[in-house]
């Protein structure tokens, strides 16, 4: 069972919250589930859609075609039939469109009248479609009360029973109409997490201590800030709508200077803003986890689209020369383990780390058995309690072999931290002196690359052992481009190589993924821009140059379907 | 008994006569005088002459960027509200590339005190107009003298609802240090915007110039009268009021936000066995 | 004569029954009111629901950067102020982001008419607090409710002694479309808050919360006299002031600066002979 | 001849004077001169120097060794005293010093006594060691009077007549106390210009017709600003203070879009400010030209001194992905002609050129014969006056063939101008739709890259046809690697390339510079920065590895001397 459900409306006919329910009943049932969203940037009206898709194995990219498609208005209609897949349903309300559409695939469910009939309310034709389309696939409609209940949480025993009593009668249309459709549901299994990229961040910003979080709305960003601030009471966060992103970064080093882990979260317009004060952490020392969701640009470009535009941006960024930590994690779980990674070295080595993320991935839902906890360790690198207390002497910046300096929390003993964005002594205070800017330039970048560098693991590599054809590809596009090694195996002989820690780049020396590029017939790097930033960032880092490279700007990801298209069109 | 001494740190690169000289030693007499010891104390600034301060004073210090010390301020308060956090900062600094944050840290009412050594000119940069400069000052960058309204920060921070609002003066010590003590007992943002002179680039506001016009006006007015406060910081010319001009005890962000009431952040120990309840919310 | 018509351009992507819908038509009523034509204006907006303004009337337009729709229009007006310039901003925009901005746009006195569609939400966020959301009000970022104080942009403008401080209200198109007409009589910088029902994420103030409080204060008071004007900015409640607050002229910066004060610089034409007269200074 | 003048002692004692002043003075004289300044962050007190290196022939670089130092405090002694060459002359006031220095090179010449005496006044002194200097060196005082005049301009007659008794004075005793020194004057020439780098950049934008400059205060780019204010009432240009930096690009970005050429300059600290304004100019398509004047970071860094440490991040900031133009000058006139490319380039293709400069170029005068006013041409891109009221319809963004749209001046005609920061249609009104996305990507990146890349110029080639060895570098090293050619050739078969157009990349394919290259034995790159971003960059543009790399990073400009050094070390 492989297949992909679509829901497409205006904005504000609850196109989230179908899909998003689908999605829980199906990951409950322990299937697969890949979900991804495509919304304008307005807050009612235009056409957006939600996909679902689900399957008996581990799925990791969407695929084009539909084969469950709820219309929410004609708009819908026209746009994705074109999609159908053979063998496809929609499920529509003939009534609520006011049209009527013929071919066996078009299924009239009356879904405002369930609505009104079973639940008393129009607005519970959502759930009515909800019911529709798993008795349409004929999937267990077990689980349905229970999601529900979780969707309508705090809403009350009466309004979620109105609710089940519209979905079972959904259910029950929807079944009866696809009666002969023959979708075959799969076997259900074990109940699975089921996690979007925004959340993976916060929960690994929650396992590793984060403490502070200040940001200003940006999306795809959004979702880290709101996560977090449902969960600031009960774990102790506080969580600060600044008054721009040049403050929400300040006020993280503010709060990281006097002793807790913090992190902020911005898209490319606000990360410009920002990039001063990652200027600053470098120059400060101060541990900082920035998280970089990106969208089209430039400017404001595609507010609510996706796009892999800022790698060299980011890997470049702000003046003056430091180091600093760049991932790209490829799905939710990436996110989470290197969430908590960037919060390490972050305070480990006190550079800055950037998690870079972009819409397709902030805002896709992944299944997974469960997340490894105990592989992520959780040390304090900060000095603090007796040890500072008994200190003999403190200095800031003080010299050491490895560059990295005790970072004392301010005000837990009586030694002074002083901070200072200047060209500074071991003190912190001003200096103006060549001997000891060169020491300082030393100790803050030279010293300190080649301990950064070692705590880089190597890229992803996946598929054939002695590739013919390796491709290539950084962050979100680990689902299209793992999914194509397997479509395409064995009879290609085929390999991935997925790079979620860019920067530093990985180890050439330690690490032999280089060969697999260079002994390969063919290489081909996937990326969801215009230029090639990640060919062009090879190069720099080793002089490697890509076979061909296999590029999307329009602000949608890739699908699977697009990178096995482009491979076809560039293996001959 | 800490001493005066003991809160000396490197000796200060500004120039002979500056009116900061008068700052620091009423800020030291202020906190020797409080028995405030330097690591109770963190400093922040931006950048500018009176941004180095924390480099001539012993503290805690976070010396940050141009225009960037109040939300620097705010992260250190609501990460650790045990601490003492004090802005040092320029006209430039504060009211021109940091004037956003000066608007949005009064609405916030963190507990931080804003101490601006206002001379009326980019000292550090070599005399361009600041906000503060007066209409008509003649500069390099202003060669057809400043066409822009001078900048009213006690006017603005009464718009705003600030609860501590004075002006003071650099060449009359005590006074001063009296507005800081003042400041410092404050519960919420404290603002003292403080007439200093830069005998060097500021050739209009000297030493004199202010001598002649400062006025002492406490208990001339009602401290807690927002309008009487406002027409007070109307006032500049032949007689520029110096003092407390507005006092309100508003509630602290500290106070208000649940997860630090009890205990600063800083202090509260990381609990890994709650993530299982995270985690399985994504069941 | 120009019709409410040839203002329409591309179909609004706001909610139905947003409050934008109403200032949009007392925009266009007041436009062709004075017979102003598109090509005669520049509508200069940051990013947010009020900031798609100009792709919904006929204009010449700058639709920049969230925040930075007044350095825009600064830097229009200055090298051609034969042009109309217009910002259309958001209150996150305009008091959150651009909030540096506003202060200064009104030190400069630059002649540019600002009107804030203040609906005290961030819109196309989908429902943060903004600046001037109310304390007490809960969001999804704000689980504990707004902690700031309300931000109030008519006073702030009088402590900045801006010439002509407003409001207005988006429920009353006549009264609305006034106010734009005086707005832009007005010899200088003008700024016009307009309350703004966002009918999907502030349930809070709602069509019914302001109508009932709104009241329609011209003629009540001295619009030249600060002090009432600051009074009569301060009232927010049950009564809530509508029309003009304050007025005064000021020299515009356009007047002050001599460069321009005879011809827009974009009709000044460059005379390539004095260049010698340039490279001569360096012998 | 070949010396070496330097004017040191505490902030505010009136060396930039001195300097200044002696460096008018030769250049008037028709010397070849090169000035460079040392100062700390503050405005009183500390150390600062300035250097005058004076020659017959060409001079371009600083070079080690002092042949005259002008000794205003005991810590100019204590600091410079080791650099003085063999033959060197000490000018210090014993009296005012409080010390007297035991050895031939010292002369004690009361200055302050000379200048109460002759001119009424102490702080005349500093016109005393200028009459010194010159008469300790042996060259005619004749131009003394002129020149202090052009100093003290608007200073009234007394004032001047005072100050040049005291420089006659002064002049005497040098003349006297050096009568065995030994130096030879050589032979003056015609009268030459003398012009910093921020002057230049000021002129290029006279020249090219700039009306407007936004900016805030920042060194080492404040010279532009305080250029352009100066002349803004003669030459008609509004100059703004910003309220910080990015209301000074957006200002520039308003004005632009109304229809004049318009400026900013900055530092690194606040081009990090600009950055999101960049990609706004990028997105509307609004030219704009921003110098960038590097100083040593991150973060506040050393703010008065050197450093190439942003090429990189010029090279790749901001969010999204866009074309622009980065120009590196190597030395004033060099400046001076970029900035009239520049403009010009900015408004043909509508893209953002970025021009860099550093502390050492910005504050450093050259002396030249004259600057070609002709080779640069001016033309207005715009679309304005009738050919815009008659056009039959105005699209802001048309597609054309090579990817430039007109660009119209709002309110000149009927048509509307309408510019957006979101992706947009040709009309300039935002879109949702893949299909006008990717051609407006193609409009404004692939198209435009091309025809911006065929108007790079190569690198400057200087030095031998087929070199061993060859230096190569980007900037402000431009003096210091040709003199460098100039020593050691012709016993080293050694050749320059100097990058000053630096984004797009020179056609590596259209001109030959890459075999130079390859074809040398020992190829070094030198660059005033710690990680070599030049190095790094050509990596990135063609693949090629330097066999060395020759550093600085301690705020300091490189010397001839050093690169000398340097290369000395390295070629064996
Ligand atoms: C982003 C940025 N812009 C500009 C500067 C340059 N700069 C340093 S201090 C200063 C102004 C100083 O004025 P003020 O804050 O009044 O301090 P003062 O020196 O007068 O005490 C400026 C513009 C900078 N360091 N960073
Ligand atoms: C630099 C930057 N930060 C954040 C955003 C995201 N953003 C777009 S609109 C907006 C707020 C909108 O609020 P408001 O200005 O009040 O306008 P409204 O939608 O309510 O009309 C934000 C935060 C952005 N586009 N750019
Ligand atoms: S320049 Fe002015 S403010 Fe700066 S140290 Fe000197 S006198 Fe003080
Ligand atoms: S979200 Fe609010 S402000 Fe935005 S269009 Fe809808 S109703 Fe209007
Ligand atoms: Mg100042
Ligand atoms: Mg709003």
């Amino acid at each position: 069972m492989d297949y992909t459900l679509m829901v497409g409306g205006e904005a504000g006919q609850g196109i989230q919250t179908i899909g998003g329910t689908l999605a829980k009943v199906f990951s409950r049932e322990g299937y697969h589930v890949l979900t991804h969203q495509d919304y304008e940037s307005r807050v009612r009206g235009g056409h957006n859609f939600y996909r679902v898709r689900i399957s008996e194995e581990p799925v990791a990219s969407p695929r084009q075609g539909v084969d469950i498609l709820i219309a929410l208005d004609r708009e819908s209609m026209a746009r994705h039939s074109g999609e159908l897949n053979a063998g496809a349903a929609v499920i529509y309300d003939a009534d609520a469109l006011q049209v009527r559409y013929e071919g066996e695939a078009f299924l009239d469910i009356p879904l405002e009248r369930i609505a009104v009939e079973r639940g008393g309310s129009r607005v519970m034709s959502n759930v009515a479609a909800i019911g529709a389309a798993l008795g349409a696939l004929g999937l267990a409609q077990r689980p349905l009360p229970e999601v529900l209940e979780w969707a309508l949480h705090g809403k009350g025993r009466d309004v979620v029973e109105g609710n089940v009593r519209v979905a079972e009668e959904g259910y029950r249309h929807g079944s009866k109409a696809c009666a002969k459709c023959g979708f075959e549901p799969g076997r259900p299994g074990e109940a699975k997490m089921l996690i979007a990229g925004n959340d993976a961040v916060g929960l690994g910003a929650l396992a590793s201590g984060c403490r502070f979080y200040a940001a200003y709305p940006m999306t795809p960003s959004t979702g880290i800030m709101n996560y977090l601030a449902a969960r600031s009471g009960d774990y102790g966060i506080v969580v600060e709508q600044a008054e721009d992103e040049i403050a929400a970064i300040n006020m993280v080093l503010g709060a990281s200077y006097a002793g807790v882990r913090s992190m902020t979260g911005t898209s490319g317009g606000g990360f410009s803003l920002m990039v001063e004060g990652l200027s600053l952490a470098a120059m400060t020392e101060t541990p900082v986890v920035i998280v970089l969701a990106q969208r089209p640009g430039p400017a404001t470009g595609f507010p609510t689209r996706t796009e892999q535009g800022e790698l060299l941006f980011a890997s470049h960024a702000a003046h003056g020369e430091f180091p600093r930590v760049v991932f790209a994690p490829g799905d939710p779980r990436q996110a989470f383990l290197l969430t908590c990674k960037a919060f390490d070295l972050a305070e480990r080595y006190q550079v800055p780390c950037i998690i870079m993320t972009d819409q397709y991935l902030a805002d896709s839902e992944w299944t997974y058995g469960e997340f490894e906890f105990d592989c992520v360790s959780y040390a304090d690198h900060r000095l603090r309690g007796d040890p500072l207390s008994e200190a003999a002497g403190y200095k800031r910046y003080a010299f050491t072999s490895g560059g990295v300096s005790p970072l004392a929390v301010p005000g837990a003993s009586r030694h002074l931290v002083v901070a200072d964005s200047d060209e500074h002594d071991e003190e912190g205070h001003i200096v103006e002196d060549a001997l000891t800017r060169t020491r300082m330039v030393e100790k803050r970048l030279l010293l300190k690359s080649p301990a950064l560098k070692e705590a880089i693991a190597p890229p992803l590599r996946y598929g054939s052992e002695n590739p013919e054809v390796v491709i290539a590809g950084w962050g979100s596009t680990y689902g299209c481009m793992r999914e194509a090694v397997d479509r395409l195996s064995p009879d290609t002989d085929i390999a991935m190589l997925h790079f979620s820690e860019i920067c530093p780049f990985p180890d050439t020396g330690r690490y032999g993924f280089m060969e697999a590029l260079e002994n390969a017939r063919f290489t081909i790097c996937v990326e969801n821009n215009a230029s090639g930033q990640f060919r062009r960032l090879v190069r720099a880092e080793t002089g490697y140059e890509f076979g061909a490279g296999l590029n999307r700007c329009d602000g949608r990801p890739f699908t699977v379907d697009d990178v096995l298209g482009g491979l076809h069109d560039l293996i001959r | 008994m800490i001493s005066f001494d003991d809160y000396k740190d490197q000796e200060p690169a500004w120039c002979p006569g500056c009116g900061n000289f008068g700052i620091r030693n009423a800020f030291i007499d202020a906190m020797t005088g409080m028995g405030m010891e330097p690591h109770q104390l963190v400093i922040v600034s931006g950048i500018g002459q009176a941004a180095k301060f924390p480099h001539y004073v012993k503290c805690n210090a976070f010396n940050g960027l141009h225009g960037r010390a109040l939300p620097v301020a705010t992260g250190i308060r609501l990460a650790n509200h045990r601490m003492h956090v004090i802005v040092m900062t320029g006209d430039g600094d504060c009211y021109g590339e940091g004037g956003n944050h000066f608007v949005h840290a009064m609405r916030r009412n963190v507990n931080v005190k804003l101490f601006v050594h206002d001379n009326q000119i980019y000292g550090l940069t070599k005399g361009q107009a600041s906000p503060t400069s007066m209409e008509g000052m003649v500069t390099k960058a202003q060669p057809f003298g400043v066409m822009s309204e001078q900048f009213n920060p006690l006017a603005m921070a009464i718009a705003l609802d600030c609860g501590f609002v004075a002006r003071g003066f650099a060449g009359d010590r005590a006074h001063l240090a009296g507005l800081f003590v003042r400041a410092m007992e404050h519960e919420g943002f404290a603002l003292v915007d403080i007439l200093q002179p830069c005998v060097t680039f500021n050739k209009v506001n000297t030493y004199e110039w202010y001598r002649e016009r400062v006025w002492k006006m406490d208990g001339e007015h009602d401290e807690g009268d927002r309008m009487e406060a406002f027409k007070m910081s109307l006032l500049w010319g032949e007689r520029i009021p110096i003092g407390v001009i507005f006092r309100k005890r508003r509630p602290t962000y500290e106070e208000r936000n649940p997860v630090i009431s009890r205990a600063p952040l800083v202090e509260q120990a990381f609990d890994r066995s709650k993530l299982a309840a995270a985690l399985a919310e994504f069941y």
